[in-house]
């Protein structure tokens, strides 16, 4: 397989109890890209973010990063490989401080985790980088506040900041924006595409104006399958696209016109 | 009194100061221990019944173990009276029948503690929440029925007559003064081991891990070898409670391993304020205290009064003494200074 | 053939029918468990002290009242059930939104202090209750002579685990409850009060416990500390067979007691752990249980 | 004109710490049918939870028949006699078919009987003993409108209905609502699917961002297209 | 010299549990009755007031050990009183010696507390399991039951009563074929029972005490237990026989150290009793009266609470009172009296309620306790 490929799944299968959430997916995730996952709801993708990092278990197929069959793995072991993902519902550690939420993330390269003799001030030579991280999604005014105490937004926004601290080859984004007001709905968008850099995204994201400017590809699933793949412009023009996703109200209104 | 976390089933104890607040709480904590320890050094020479306060420091320790684990890990075991009792059994059995000294003695509590917690943990922390906690039960009624049947524990009757004998081959521990003071010089140094956990790399994994467990995974931490862990440590530090406690009182007997113990370490952690460090040890003196305090005076209804506590706490109390000073005196700084965010 | 493995054969079915019997309460109790525990998501550690009372009910109304043990098998659930809609309301209610572990501590402090009321009032030594008259005597069955009123016991808690099993699997009022453990929002969206359904089917489990007390009234010892005796062993039959699954808590809790029975025959000193090891092994193997749903 | 059936004024919900509607604001006459149009999050279905009780927080106020439910437990208010058929169907796989359309108890006379619904959807009478999940999607979505058909409910809130079923049974479900509608029945549809929801609907309501943004009735439709084109645009 | 200017006796015995008919609370009443005949109802002993503490010690040796070092500490109590369960006497004795204070246990049966495990300040002063072994052992080898097996209550009196009762079996030509422990406080006997009949012994010997032989019994019938094996209650007191009834019971034998309707006056002491209690007393609580009574005289006598001066002149005064004539305190803390093999009467002859037992032989002091020969105990050598 050609290095431009940083993930794939080939024929990734998940039943429940005889529903089968996700049908039999090839996908294929072109490194330093930004790939987004669309579809109605219920179509699959936060099963298929599951399965990506075995939260749950595939039913059949196979899952390879970098080449690597990674199918059979922990859960840790796949973050450890470079897949980091965000959740759907924000997945802060709401009772740490913003700085210690990111110091969390990078704590684990120095090795010390399981050292419960040490003093946690070894910790503090981390402070900086944290902190960098921190300004590099617009909360380094929130350093030191817990916190339950930021907004909605913000704390997406460190939630980035901490799966940035892993220093991801690949993440996963579930819907970024949900929940957003207009503005922290933008702000995200310039943070995703201002980390996209030497990065790969692959993300779940309802809101087309997110999605038609920053995503490279887009893949829209439905009812556990691929329906379409391809650049925006070629997948919203697809008929069946929009007759199951972006509304076949459009259809319906340029036909009538 | 002391520097806090939440605990992840209960309301957050405290949210963090920001610097000057932090100094000003620091300063008073400190304060806070100095007079606590001062009054530990001084109970014996005003009047406080040293085998009491022996008793007392004994589960104070073990509820502070057991508080690693509840207020800073977030495993509620219902089984916990199995690692002290065992370890209590196995420390009045070397040393009274094997001739071991003392200080081996409770090197061995802490070890069979620990090598107990290992197995059970393995089993038990596959699963999590309510599932943990009758796993945990089971497994511990389990070490109870060993404990009544195995030919050494003396069944019904316990392990009687356990010596104190000389610490060190050098200070004997006969004398109740002296043993108090090395019952405080242990507490002391488990109480400050646990501050170490707590604030060490490992602990912030801890609690990041309590505080949501599947971002912790997702950042690539085996979240179930950083449980095992605290559940270990937390099974030998109450192993060195059970130990003692025998080397105390002289005997190691089923109540040690029963059940009940179990929950009333559960209700003492809860009624002091789980997740705080000071709250398992105020937690474990005032039920002792009741406890001692009550049982002469009002027969059964001991047990009706522990239970009401166990209510009160659960229903309206669930930050415990400790936690409710702290978020009492929380508000009150949060009074004089405008809150960040935003 | 007298012996199986060097064990007389009478001893041998002895023992089985005992664990049997045994097994009966296994099953009637950790039925109460699964269905609270599947309605409610509540453990109610308070059911062993809910089994004691509806056994004290039973004695007490037949020491005060005269009340004979056909109507103490009515009237003690009604009473126990009663005590259940009070602790339901009362508190358990303000627990649902919370971590579920608060529900097994303040049912934990319940079970405390329904004991130690007992205690206070009728001492740890035991009460004795007499066999009904229309069930006394014993049927020699040529191994044993097993007392009419243990076999009556079987029957008795066989149909009531599987009437309860019938009601839950198969009538309309089953229907809604199942419906109520699987999303218990929407079935309040078709106009179903779902909150005083939780009300009635704790004190339904309550009622369970309460039947089960009072046939154990004539085989045992009625002591305050009855309950909590047993419900640890409850606990493990309920993680071995499944939370919340009813059929597995019934098919366990038989099961069980058979085993417990067999050890007896055995390996006597390890029949109070067997159980354990049991749900040692099975964890290992099935994390969810026997009949459990992985989650 | 007399009360509104449903009267909705500055609702605000939440889900935990997401604020999903930001004050929405409107009426359903007695027998009308409303659809809400929207795209993917804009909080449609977030709406009808609302009127349910089945969100998080909820402020503002939700008037039916005149009577302030906001505050009252989600069964009071079905009491009324609402029927919800959920987004997601919400069909017990621990019962069967059959049970599935018996469970929601009757609210109110003049529902429909089992025979009547059973001659609407011949499907479900076939597969009334098996397991409510094992039905097919489609099926599942028979049941799921059947079921508060049986109820007497006189307000319906169908949440996209016709969502992943297969053109033929659309057009089933189109004339099922048709009959409804002529029978008098107050309906409030979310749907994606603007070709079934544009026959059937008296009056549509564009929602964005947890607000009604937009009001139209059919005569108005073909007028605002190329506005619509936009809000839920591509 | 009283210490603390009073006398403090304290008793802890199971007040709550199986044995608290036994002993319990009534227990303590017969020791305010023997404060009361001492100091001739005024409560004041050579001017110094005399106290009775009491404490439940639930059957567990851990309790009854804390409450004990707990009353020597801080209640300065000077003589403690040991009730039922000798798990927790065996406990306290070990207290006191440690605290040099003087310990009499009455309700615990265990001979080991003046064998092998004996001490200087414990007096043993009812009953204890060699004393039981010889009584009611040797009957019932005598009447024909050869092979023997045991349902022994686990813990430190079961094992003990086993033992001792084993040895007579043995000595007297019997067999023992096996044992089955069950817990103390059991809720159902029916598998032990089981057990017991499969080893097709002639006798089942029950080496458990109170609520426990009553439930043994009672299952024993049940199971038609008694049809295939004969029981030999080895510790059966009066309370007992009261609550299973002379049908149940009638015509077993049973060893006890006293009976209340033996003579007139032992019956003139009861019937003050019952007036109170509602009860006749068992051995153990004539046993509580008695063993304050003694020790009070002997504080009188010598005008001290102080351990070995008071024990020293019990040791050399004769006991006569309505517990027991002529008895004395051997070295090794022994109490010898006679002792009674009883039979129970049959409903026809019991003539009154608590008219319960015939007296079939006395065993003279000489031949009911552990002999020189076979004690271990260093103080009697
Ligand atoms: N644990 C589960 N058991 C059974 N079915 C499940 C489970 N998890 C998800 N599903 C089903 O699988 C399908 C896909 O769900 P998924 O959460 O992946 O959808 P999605 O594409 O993320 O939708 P949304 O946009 O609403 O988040 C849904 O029909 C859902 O009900
Ligand atoms: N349970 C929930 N918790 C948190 N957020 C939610 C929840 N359900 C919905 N939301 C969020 O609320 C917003 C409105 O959702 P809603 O389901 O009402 O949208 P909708 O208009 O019905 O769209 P569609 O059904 O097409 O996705 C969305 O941003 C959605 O992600
Ligand atoms: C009074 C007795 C029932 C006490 C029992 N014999 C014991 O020593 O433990
Ligand atoms: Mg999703
Ligand atoms: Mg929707």
């Amino acid at each position: 397989m050609s290095t431009d490929t940083i993930l794939e799944t080939r024929q990734l299968t998940k039943e429940f109890k005889g529903f089968v959430a996700v049908n039999r997916v090839d996908l294929k995730v072109r490194r330093g890209s930004i790939h987004a996952l669309i579809g109605p709801n219920g179509a699959g993708k936060t099963t298929c973010f599951n399965l990506l990092t075995k939260f749950i278990t595939p039913t059949s197929g196979s899952i390879l990063f970098n080449g690597h069959d990674i199918t059979r793995e922990a859960p840790a072991s796949i973050a450890r490989r470079g897949i980091i993902r965000s959740f759907q519902i924000s997945a802060v550690f709401p009772h740490l401080t913003v700085l210690e939420n990111v110091r969390v993330a990078l704590q684990r390269k120095l090795g010390t985790s399981f050292h419960f003799w040490r003093s946690e001030r070894s910790l503090d030579r981390l402070n900086e980088r944290a902190a960098e991280l921190l300004h590099a999604v617009d909360l380094g005014a929130y350093v030191h506040h817990t916190t339950v105490e930021l907004s909605y937004g913000r704390k997406r926004a460190l939630e980035i900041a901490t799966t940035l601290a892993m220093e991801p080859e690949l993440m996963l984004l579930d819907e970024p924006t949900q929940g957003m007001g207009l503005e922290d709905v933008d702000r995200i968008k310039r943070l995703i595409k201002k980390v996209s850099a030497q990065r790969t995204i692959l993300m779940v994201e309802h809101n087309m104006s997110v999605v038609s400017s920053i995503a490279d590809t887009i893949t829209v699933l439905q009812r556990g399958a691929t329906l379409a793949e391809g650049p925006y412009a070629e997948v919203s023009a697809n008929p069946a696209v929009i007759e199951a996703y972006m509304g076949s109200a459009a259809n319906e209104l340029q036909g009538a016109h | 009194m002391n520097v806090t976390t939440a605990s992840k089933p209960a309301a957050p104890a405290a949210a963090a100061p920001a610097a000057d607040d932090r100094q000003q709480v620091l300063r008073s904590a400190r304060v806070a221990w100095t007079v606590g320890l001062a009054i530990l050094v001084a109970a014996p020479f005003i009047g406080l019944y040293p085998v009491f306060m022996m008793k007392a420091l004994c589960f104070a320790i073990f509820a502070c173990a057991f508080n690693l684990l509840l207020g800073f890990t977030g495993l509620l075991s219902f089984g916990h009276a199995a690692f002290m009792g065992a370890a209590a059994y196995a420390t009045g059995w070397l040393v009274r029948s094997a001739g071991w000294s003392p200080e081996f003695g409770l090197l061995a509590g802490v070890a069979v503690g620990g090598g107990i917690g290992l197995l059970v943990g393995l089993i038990a922390i596959r699963r999590e929440g309510i599932y943990f906690a009758m796993i945990t039960l089971a497994m511990a009624q389990m070490v109870y029925f060993v404990c009544l049947q195995a030919p050494f524990t003396g069944g019904e009757d316990g392990l009687q007559g356990v010596p104190r004998g000389r610490l060190f081959g050098l200070v004997p521990l006969d004398d109740d003064l002296s043993m108090y003071f090395v019952v405080l010089a242990i507490f002391v140094l488990v109480f400050l081991a646990i501050m170490r956990i707590v604030h060490s790399p490992y602990g912030q994994v801890l609690k990041a891990i309590r505080e949501n467990e599947p971002r912790a995974v997702s950042l690539g931490y085996h979240v179930n070898r950083y449980k095992l862990l605290a559940f270990v440590l937390s099974t030998a530090i109450a192993g060195l409670a059970g130990s003692l406690k025998t080397l105390v009182l002289g005997f190691a007997t089923l109540s040690d391993v029963h059940w009940s113990l179990s929950g009333e370490v559960v209700l003492m952690t809860l009624l002091g304020g789980m997740g705080t460090f000071a709250g398992p040890v105020i937690g474990a003196f005032t039920i002792i205290g009741l406890q001692n305090f009550l049982a002469d005076r009002v027969g059964s209804w001991v047990t009706v009064i522990i239970g009401g506590i166990f209510v009160v706490c659960v229903l309206a109390f669930r930050r415990g003494i400790v936690g409710e000073l702290l978020a009492w005196r929380q508000r009150r700084l949060k009074g004089s200074t405008t809150p960040g965010g935003h | 053939m007298t012996e199986i493995f060097g064990i007389p054969i009478q001893a041998f079915l002895g023992q089985l029918l005992l664990g049997l019997v045994n097994g009966s309460f296994y099953a009637m109790l950790s039925l109460g468990l699964a269905v609270i525990f599947g309605l409610l998501g509540i453990v109610n550690f308070a059911h062993g002290a809910l089994y004691m009372i509806g056994a004290y009910v039973a004695w007490l109304g037949l020491e005060k009242l005269g009340m004979n043990y056909w109507v103490a098998l009515v009237v003690s659930p009604l009473v126990v059930g009663a005590l259940g809609v009070l602790v339901e309301k009362l508190l358990l209610r303000h627990l649902y939104r919370i971590d579920p572990i608060y529900g097994l501590l303040l049912t934990f402090g319940i079970s405390l202090i329904l004991e130690g009321i007992f205690r206070d009032q009728f001492g740890v030594s035991g009460q004795q209750y007499a066999v009904p008259e229309l069930l006394q005597g014993a049927t020699n069955l040529g191994f044993m002579i097993l007392p009419n009123y243990r076999a009556w016991v079987v029957v008795a808690s066989l149909v009531i685990c599987l009437g309860t099993w019938f009601v839950i699997e198969k009538t309309s009022l089953g229907a809604k409850l199942r419906a109520g453990t699987e999303n218990p929002t929407l079935v309040q969206a078709f106009g179903i009060n779902v909150p005083l359904m939780v009300t009635l089917t704790y004190a339904g489990g309550a009622a369970l416990a309460a039947i089960a007390g009072v046939l154990a009234a004539p085989v045992i010892q009625i002591t305050p500390l009855m309950g909590s005796n047993l419900i640890i062993v409850v606990f493990a039959v309920v993680v071995i067979g499944g939370m919340g699954s009813i059929l597995g808590s019934i098919l366990t809790g038989v099961f069980l007691g058979l085993v417990e029975g067999l050890t007896k025959v055995f390996y006597p000193e390890a029949s109070n752990i067997v159980v354990f090891v049991i749900m040692a092994i099975v964890l290992v193997l099935r994390p969810a249980g026997l009949f459990g749903k992985e989650k | 004109m007399s009360t509104p059936f449903l009267e909705i004024k500055g609702l605000n919900a939440w889900y935990g710490e997401s604020h999903v509607l930001h004050g929405v604001d409107f009426s359903v006459a007695e027998g009308e049918v409303v659809t809400l149009l929207g795209r993917n999050g804009a909080g449609r279905t977030s709406t009808m939870r609302a009127i349910m009780g089945l969100t998080g927080r909820r402020e503002g106020s939700i008037r039916v028949r005149g009577t302030e439910t906001i505050g009252w437990p989600t069964h009071k208010v079905a009491r009324l006699g609402i029927g919800y058929c959920p987004e997601e169907r919400g069909i017990f796989s621990s019962l069967s078919a059959e049970e599935n359309l018996m469970l929601p108890p009757p609210l109110a006379a003049g529902g429909l009987g089992v025979d009547e619904i059973y001659a609407m959807f011949p499907n479900l009478k076939e597969r009334a003993g098996s397991q409510g999940t094992r039905l097919s999607g489609g099926e599942q979505q028979m049941l799921a409108v059947a079921r508060i058909l049986r109820t007497g409910a006189r307000l319906l809130l169908l949440d996209e209905i016709s969502e992943g079923l297969a053109p033929v049974i659309v057009q089933k479900l189109a004339e099922v609502v048709t009959t409804l509608r002529a029978k008098g029945y107050t309906i409030v549809m979310v749907e994606q699917n603007f070709r079934f929801a544009a026959p059937l609907a008296d009056r549509f309501l564009v929602m964005e961002h947890g607000q009604i943004i937009q009001q139209f009735t059919q005569a108005e439709l073909p007028s605002r297209l190329e506005k619509l084109h936009e809000y839920l645009g591509v | 010299q009283v210490s603390g200017d009073v006398i403090k006796i304290g008793i802890i015995t199971d007040m709550s549990g199986l044995y608290s008919d036994i002993d319990g609370s009534a227990g303590v009443e017969a020791i305010r009755m023997a404060v009361a005949d001492a100091t001739g109802g005024s409560g004041m002993l050579a001017g110094k007031k005399v106290e009775v503490l009491f404490a439940d010690h639930q059957n567990k040796a851990d309790v009854a050990a804390s409450k004990a070092r707990e009353w020597f500490d801080t209640q300065g109590v000077d003589m403690l009183i040991g009730g039922t369960n000798s798990g927790t006497s065996l406990a306290m004795a070990k207290v006191a010696a440690e605290k040099k204070k003087l310990f009499i246990s009455i309700g615990a049966a265990t001979a080991a507390l003046t064998n092998d495990q004996c001490n200087p300040y414990t007096v043993h002063w009812a009953y204890d399991t060699v004393a039981l072994a010889k009584g009611t052992g040797n009957a019932v080898v005598k009447g024909g039951g050869k092979s023997w097996y045991f349902l022994t209550a686990d813990y430190a009196f079961g094992a003990q009563l086993q033992n001792d009762t084993s040895n007579i079996v043995k000595a007297a030509g019997g067999t023992i074929v096996g044992s089955v422990k069950h817990p103390l406080s059991a809720s159902d006997f029916s598998s032990f029972l089981l057990q017991a009949q499969s080893s097709k012994a002639q006798i089942l010997g029950l080496a458990n005490a109170g609520g426990d032989t009553i439930n043994s019994i009672k299952a024993a019938n049940e199971f038609g237990i008694t049809k295939t094996m004969k029981l030999a209650g080895l510790l059966v007191f009066i309370n007992d026989i009261h609550s299973l009834g002379l049908k149940t019971t009638q015509g077993m034998y049973l060893t006890d150290s006293w009976y209340w309707n033996r003579d007139a006056e032992t019956r003139a002491w009861s019937r003050k009793f019952f007036e109170k209690i509602k009860r006749m007393p068992s051995s153990i609580q004539a046993g509580d009266y008695s063993a304050t009574l003694q020790y009070l005289n002997a504080v009188k006598a010598t005008g001290s609470d102080d351990a070995d001066k008071v024990l020293a002149q019990m040791k050399k005064t004769k006991i006569n009172d309505v517990f027991a004539k002529g008895g004395f305190i051997r070295d090794d803390g022994r109490m010898v009296h006679d002792m009674y093999l009883m039979q129970v009467k049959t409903p026809a002859e019991s003539t009154e309620p608590w008219d319960y037992y015939k007296v079939a032989e006395v065993i003279k002091g000489e031949a009911a306790w552990t002999t020189k020969a076979e004690s271990k105990c260093p103080l009697w050598k």
